[in-house]
């Protein structure tokens, strides 16, 4: 396979078509022909959403390349390349992947078509520019996690809020308008703040001809800001990934857009948008101020949050009588694991957190999925509306079961993986919070349990529930990816672990070393 | 690293690779191949139910409603959403028939002809087999890897074989229920589980299993999920067995943070570098206790074993009785090297386990429901059991564990072939009665025969007279206790300021006294069910019969063992009386195992002297007679009456009756508080009140101000604009000139 | 003669400028604008001598530039005179939010 | 700076200079559009005349043709059409103290920019030693402006093209007035 893929220099044009192939298939949905039907009036374009799945699953396709071309040995970038972009100002289009950016563009590319395929139904209007928004979304989020330019990392960041603004607030539910403005501001305003560290950043490095330098490994290389300083830029990049991942108590912005955003919108954003606050920790906040990052205080107050968000979203998640909004704050608690893994810093931890990322990506993906088929077959969201489900719908019961039970971490599926990396590599570094941690094993089981109870077992006792159809071949294609990809990640996660190994041990090499040095700078001052 | 070199060595050198042991991954793998078949035939929802929530309840009872526990309110159970007119059978029920028990009875027959190679080959270091590298993580190296010796070997004995019997009565039991082929994917999924709890080879692939039969009698005891009861008492099981999972990660996480390694080579290997005696290893057993505590119903955790009975019989029988619960007194064996470090850990474990023996045994006293009496009394031997690896005994512990598994089983399915019979007669009358309350049973013996006989064997058995199998493993244990007493590490330490072996002492009196309470409630459970009048009901007597062949079958094979239970480890003092078989056979066999961790706790203390030991013998026996006498003088099975005109009891026996309020303290003390400040406090006041209405939409309401008074400045018109935009002009000239 | 058409520049630009604050006749207005954009246009050449042609280059533009404006912006007020029958700007205030 | 201009030229220069601004002065304070597109036109001729002193004949043609000719009628067309030529029909300009401001501004204004030109401009404005006025008069006066913009103007030249194209489009859009607004 490998051999195949260099025989077709793959690594030398893959980035690029990831990036390109998502915006040329926006511009062929907004050419798709449409025609007015004569009674309902409605503009139709009924080819529009398999073209666009079509196009997300050849996108899949050929990225699933990367799988056998990332060589693992390797920890530098890989299948990079490197454009001139606005020269007189530094900045350059420089892609590139390490072992964390690899498993979220799968990641990404693997969501994108099943999310298409979950709204198939679910939207009816503007059907052509809904996936076409899809398709730019796709390239924005792409972009985040192959960005090795800074600015072009903003940009693409930030393209990403876009499209999703709009998805929210067109095909959301009754109060989209308020989330969608919400969920914008809520995530613009920090990534302003971004913004300025990143030019403070250009600017303090510059190339060679003066000009400010965007690139990455330059920075990365130049270090040299100040400990104040750098503690003010690690703030600014802090808040804008801390919204997005969302840590406690920047958090408030999930539950509304996740409720309000139609299904694909909801996987999008909690399976791939909310990585990219990790993300951005992994690659960005973390790695270029270890100083502050691991600066004793800060790091305390981050890990503090970390576990107070674990347990909060848990317990919140618990009386929600709303079945997305109490995905959403299980959100919350399970993005705080990898804050905790992360900032505990050992290679478990990181590792685990990483898995708990692409986890949660796959299991609140499938969950979303499946509330949007229960919103389809029932217009309501509120638990007590169901009951009984299990008797009627028997697929249904059996897939929810399990894929709540791949949430809540139980062993052989992802969830217990991610979740086990984090906490024992955590415990070795902080004990106490990782023993607090480790009790929303309890709470995660009984606000999921409680919630699959009131929905597929107790008596079947509302009429409108009784002839609730089980999954249909549509749905079952659907899920069945995601739950094979649950099993697998959970049975034999090792191949995924290995390739993630390399970059998440040089991460925390740089890290313990760039800290030490801080602290030797501090000794010195 | 570690495990790989430990695996190679004891793996590659050991006496059994090449043989048939080389197969035990299919152990597992065949009640998983059983899983995914009925699974698969179980989702066809036509067979699942009535598609018409609204059918009336005045259909007579199917066993769904029937068995749903504290059936008081059956006609809730009986109102909406109930499988009355779909009692038929399920299409694919032959498959099932076939599928289900079969892939049990072909692991058992793989697992006697392993254990037949063990026999054979008498390794002496456990055989490892490595099939894939499941976490490498740095230094964290966590393989699939499963482990054979001599202590999983009992234990998959008694899993496939008890299993395969169970499955096998649960053809007869379930015959008619809809979920039909999902109740046994679930019983196989269960087995799958319980064979890799036992056969991991490290302790994450442990809790694999761990969790996993949790799931499933999370799945069986809701099995019947139309009464939200049983679905009730299934999440109740499930979290609270996860409040023992979370003790069970916990003490992984210390180990390998201490160690470094967590298969269980290595870490036997290197326990003592935790240092004997040493808080660390105390911390980490109590951790690992408290993960038995709540897997095997010990105090505190035991309140979900009771509600468990809402589950169909023979679940009760397999996951509730014979295999699962124990599943905490296998894990402690197991960490043998790690317990025998900590005198004081094993004493907490002893001490818990004696407090819940006799505590549990109480409780049993004062209960109607036949299974609820037959709960209890599983926690209560538990509880030996737990007294048994506490102090050290780990040989006994686990042949309590055995001979449990054989009488206990028989107990359970036994009331559930008298519930069978039961349920039918009312089925036919269609009457609303509990088919469980002891108060409508009486006399049944006439009726149910062999049911009858077999269980007053068990009866005899668990109440521990001789020369039944509960009587040797019972008197094992207490006679360790005894034993333990003096000049063991357990002796000399003192727990909570108590010296060690007073606290022995009083351990075995609890002990004795349980037995003697055991004895009472299980005589009075025969007396109430098969003796005295009938109360069922004139009209349903008539339909009262014995169960099918496919369900006294197995019974009648658990008699046998449990007759003969007791010679797997006979002790020497009767063998030396009168040679009636090998002694000690189970200790030896597991000595490789458990062995050296015996000794260490045993320290000095050998084997009580012959007389000591026929003394305690006579006691206990003297004991048990005492037990049952006292039930058949005391209690008069002509003076009960029916259920529906019996009267409360009042003062002391109302509280026991009451299982001393317990499950009402944890609702109001903790569960209903936690929910009431999830909602309160953190939702609506910090997460709505504080961030979003204050924060988000504070700062939002304070931009729309400043956003009203720009705009009154917005005049519209053009010619102000130009004014101000000239003004502007104005000022940065004047500034650049001023510069 | 550069300072002096610099200064020349100037003036007519800020003639226009104060023409622009003075009147409220909208046509007038443009008129102004007009006078400030080829006020402009004689920088332009100014410079244009010392710098080379690129200066009469950019006049180029910006004639284009006005010419459009100028047809736009008549042609609006075109418009709203239709609609208001006045070309009085202390009457158009469709800014106004 | 130029210490070799005739004084015939320089007459020219200023004369052409002053008329430019008294006739701009008049155009500001007429009411009438009338009179003051006519005062425009004057200013207007007046600077094609400096462009051409300026070496710059092309623009200076293209000075009368496309302000003076084109523009300015245009201008007179749309006030001939709508017939605000009387200045009554017109509300009365702004009142006096607003004149003052006004005026005020213009020559705070102007005063700083003199400022600038006397103060600034000599240090910041560097003409390349060596210069030779007369160099712009070898290429041909065509060539001069040629050369450039359709070298390396052409992009911005096309777009200017463009630019001019959207705007006749949006004028007669504009100008078709309601009946356009109707559909």
């Amino acid at each position: 396979m490998a051999r195949f893929l260099d025989s077709i220099g793959y690594n030398g044009w893959i980035l690029p078509a990831l990036l390109l192939i998502p915006l040329v298939g926006a511009v062929i949905m907004l050419l798709i022909p449409a025609r007015v039907s004569p009674e309902t009036r409605a503009v139709e374009t009924p080819a529009a959403r398999q073209v666009a799945f079509l196009i997300f699953l050849v996108e899949f396709i050929v990225s699933l390349g990367l799988w056998w071309s990332f060589n693992p040995a390797d920890t530098g970038w890989q299948a990079a390349i490197d454009l001139p972009w606005i020269p007189t100002w530094g900045i350059r289009f420089t892609l590139g992947i390490d072992g964390i950016a690899l498993m979220m563009v799968l990641l990404t590319t693997f969501l994108m078509p099943l999310a298409t395929l979950g709204s198939f139904t679910s939207v009816r209007t503007k059907v052509r520019s809904y996936y076409a928004l899809l398709l730019v979304l796709t390239t924005a989020m792409l972009g985040v996690f192959m960005a090795r330019d800074l600015f072009l990392f903003y940009v693409m960041w930030d393209m990403v809020l876009i499209p999703m603004y709009f998805i929210i607030g067109i095909w959301g539910g009754e109060r989209r308008i308020y989330a969608s403005i919400k969920f914008f501001v809520y995530t613009f305003l920090p990534s302003l703040l971004m913004l300025v560290a990143i030019i403070y950043l250009g600017l303090h490095v510059r190339t060679a001809g003066g000009a400010p330098d965007f690139s990455y490994d330059h920075i990365l290389a130049a270090g040299g800001v100040s400990a104040r300083t750098a503690l003010w830029l690690f703030a600014a990049f802090f808040v804008a990934f801390a919204v997005k991942v969302p840590m406690f108590p920047l958090h408030t912005w999930l539950p509304d857009a996740h409720v309000e955003a139609p299904t694909a919108g909801s996987v999008v954003l909690a399976s791939i948008m909310l990585k990219m606050g990790t993300f951005g920790f992994l690659r960005f906040a973390v790695p270029l101020f270890p100083g502050a990052a691991m600066n004793d205080t800060v790091r305390m107050i981050i890990l503090l949050l970390a576990v107070i968000g674990i347990i909060y979203g848990a317990l919140v998640a618990m009386v929600q009588p709303d079945f997305k909004k109490l995905v959403a704050y299980s959100s919350v608690s399970h993005l705080g694991f990898v804050m905790l893994g992360i900032f505990a810093l050992t290679l478990q931890s990181v590792q685990g957190a990483l898995m708990v990322m692409i986890n949660h990506g796959l299991s609140t993906g499938a969950l979303f999925l499946l509330v949007g088929i229960m919103y389809e077959r029932r217009h309501t969201r509120l638990l007590d509306a169901y009951g009984g489900i299990a008797r009627v719908g028997p697929m249904f019961a059996a897939i929810l079961t399990f894929v709540s039970l791949s949430s809540i971490g139980l062993p052989g599926t992802n969830g217990f993986v991610g979740e086990f990396l984090v906490l024992i590599g955590s415990y070795r570094t902080y004990p106490v919070l990782t023993i607090i941690a480790t009790l929303v094993v309890i709470i995660a089981a009984v606000y999921l349990l409680w919630a699959i109870q009131r929905i597929i077992y107790n008596p079947l006792d509302k009429p409108e529930n009784a002839h609730f159809p089980d999954l249909n071949r549509r749905e079952l294609a659907l899920l069945v990816p995601l739950i094979a990809a649950i099993i697998w990640l959970g049975v034999y996660p090792a191949p995924v672990l290995r390739r993630m190994e390399g970059s998440a041990q040089l991460l925390v090499n740089r890290v313990q070393a760039g800290e030490s040095v801080a602290i030797a700078g501090r000794a010195v001052r | 690293m570690l495990l790989q070199t430990a695996a190679s060595v004891a793996g590659h050198t050991s006496v059994l690779s090449g043989t048939i042991a080389e197969w035990m991954w299919l152990l597992p793998v065949l009640p998983l191949v059983g899983f995914v078949i009925n699974g698969l035939l179980s989702l066809n929802s036509a067979h699942f139910g009535p598609r018409d929530p609204n059918t009336p309840g005045h259909h007579p009872h199917s066993e769904g409603a029937a068995e749903a526990p504290a059936i008081s309110h059956a006609e809730e159970a009986g109102a909406a959403g109930d499988d009355h007119h779909a009692v038929k059978r399920h299409r694919w029920a032959g498959v099932t028939s076939i599928v289900g028990p079969g892939v049990l009875i072909l692991s058992f027959v793989l697992a006697a002809m392993i254990w037949w190679q063990m026999v054979q080959a008498h390794p002496a270091a456990p055989f490892i087999q490595r099939y894939f590298s499941w976490m490498p993580v740095g230094d964290l190296q966590i393989d699939a890897a499963f482990q054979l010796d001599q202590l999983s070997m009992v234990m998959i004995l008694v899993i496939t074989g008890v299993g395969a019997l169970i499955h096998i009565f649960s053809i007869g039991y379930m015959r008619d229920d809809p979920g039909y082929p999902r109740f046994f994917a679930y019983l196989n999924l269960f087995v799958f589980f319980m064979l890799v709890l036992v056969m991991g080879a490290n302790y994450p692939v442990v809790f694999v299993g761990w969790e996993g039969v949790g799931l499933c009698s999370y799945l069986l005891i809701g099995f019947w999920f139309n009464d939200k009861a049983n679905a009730d008492a299934g999440k109740k099981a499930f979290v609270v067995n996860r409040i023992g999972d979370v003790g069970f990660l916990i003490a992984m996480f210390m180990l390998f943070a201490n160690i470094g390694a967590l298969d269980f080579v290595t870490v036997n290997a290197r326990a003592i570098e935790l240092g004997a005696g040493s808080a660390l290893v105390t911390t980490i057993c109590l951790f690992f206790f408290l993960g038995c505590t709540g897997k095997s119903a010990q105090i505190p955790l035991y309140i979900w074993l009771p509600d468990a009975m809402a589950g169909p019989t023979p679940v009760s029988a397999l996951i509730h009785a014979a295999t699962m619960v124990t599943a905490g007194v296998y894990l402690i064996a197991r960490s043998a090297a790690l317990f025998s470090l900590s005198p004081i850990a094993s004493l907490t474990v002893a001490v818990v386990g004696a407090v819940t023996a006799i505590f549990a045994a109480t409780i049993g006293l004062k209960q109607w429901d036949i299974k609820k009496v037959l709960a209890y009394s599983t926690i209560s031997q538990l509880g030996y059991m737990f007294v048994g690896v506490g102090v050290g005994a780990y040989v006994s512990g686990m042949f309590h564990l055995v001979t449990h598994a054989f009488f206990k089983a028989l107990l359970f399915l036994g009331s559930g072939s008298v519930i069978h019979a039961m349920h039918a007669a009312y089925h036919h009358t269609g009457s609303h009665e509990d088919a469980q309350d002891m108060r409508n049973m009486g006399g049944l013996k006439r009726y149910l025969p062999v049911t009858c006989a077999l269980m007053w064997i068990a009866t005899l058995a668990i109440s521990g007279i001789p020369p039944f199998a509960g009587f040797f493993s019972k008197d094992e244990v207490l006679g360790s206790v005894f034993a333990r007493a003096q000049g063991s590490t357990l002796a000399s330490a003192s727990w909570l300021g108590i010296p060690g072996n007073a606290l022995l002492y009083a351990i075995y009196a609890i002990g004795l006294a349980a037995a003697f309470i055991t004895a009472v409630y299980m005589t009075r459970m025969m007396l109430y069910t098969f003796h005295g009048p009938v109360r069922t009901g004139v009209e349903e007597e008539k339909h009262l019969h014995e169960a099918p062949l496919s369900m006294t079958g197995p019974l009648a094979i658990l008699g046998i063992l449990t007759v003969l239970g007791g010679w797997l480890n006979l002790p020497e003092v009767l063998t030396d009386l009168v040679p009636i078989g090998p002694s000690e056979s189970l200790a030896k066999w597991l000595d490789p195992v458990v062995g050296s961790a015996t000794r260490q706790v045993a320290g000095t203390a050998t084997h009580v002297t012959a007389s000591t030991e026929e003394m305690l013998i006579g006691a206990a026996v003297i004991i048990a007679v005492a037990g049952i006498v006292l039930a058949f003088a005391r209690l008069k099975p002509e003076t009960l009456t029916p259920k529906r005109e019996a009267v409360p009891e009042h003062g002391f026996e109302r509280i026991v009756a009451e299982k001393y309020y317990v499950d009402e303290g944890v609702e109001k003390g903790i569960v209903r508080p936690v929910y009431a400040v999830s909602r309160g406090f953190l939702w609506r006041l910090i997460d709505n009140g504080l961030i979003d209405g204050f924060f988000v939409n504070g700062s939002a309401a304070l931009a729309r101000g400043f956003g009203w008074v720009g705009s009154r400045i917005q005049t519209g018109n053009v010619g102000i604009y130009a004014w101000v935009f000239i003004a502007g002009v104005l000022a940065m000239l004047g500034a650049f000139t001023l510069r | 003669m550069l300072a002096e058409s610099l200064a020349l520049t100037a003036a007519l630009f800020i003639i226009g400028v104060v023409g622009v604050l003075v009147h409220r006749n909208a046509i007038i207005i443009f008129m102004c604008v007009e006078l400030m954009l080829t006020a402009v246009n004689l920088t332009f050449v100014a410079f244009s001598r010392y710098y080379g042609a690129a200066g009469q280059v950019f006049v180029v533009f910006v004639m284009t530039v006005s010419a459009a404006e100028a047809a736009v912006g008549l042609a609006i007020i075109i418009g709203i005179f239709r609609h208001r029958q006045t070309v009085d700007l202390k009457d158009i205030n469709l800014l106004r939010g | 700076m130029d210490p070799h201009y005739s004084l015939f030229y320089v007459f020219h220069f200023y004369l052409f200079g002053v008329i430019a601004l008294a006739s701009a002065l008049t155009f500001v304070t007429r009411k009438s559009p009338v009179a003051a597109a006519l005062w425009l036109v004057n200013t207007m001729f007046s600077l094609a005349a400096l462009f051409v002193m300026l070496d710059a004949q092309f623009i200076g043609v293209m000075q009368v043709l496309v302000y003076a000719g084109a523009i300015m009628v245009v201008f007179l067309f749309v006030v001939m059409l709508l017939n605000l030529g009387d200045p009554s029909e017109l509300a009365e300009a702004r009142g006096k103290w607003w004149k003052l401001a006004a005026g005020l501004v213009g020559l705070g204004l102007l005063s700083e920019i003199m400022v600038i030109l006397r103060v600034k401009l000599p240090q910041q404005l560097v003409v390349p030693r060596g210069f030779n006025e007369q160099q712009l008069q070898k290429l041909n006066v065509v060539g001069t402006i040629a050369e450039p913009l359709f070298k390396d103007y052409l992009l911005a030249f096309e777009l200017t093209s463009v630019l001019l194209l959207v705007a006749i489009a949006g004028a007669v859009v504009l100008g078709r007035g309601r009946a356009a607004g109707a559909r």
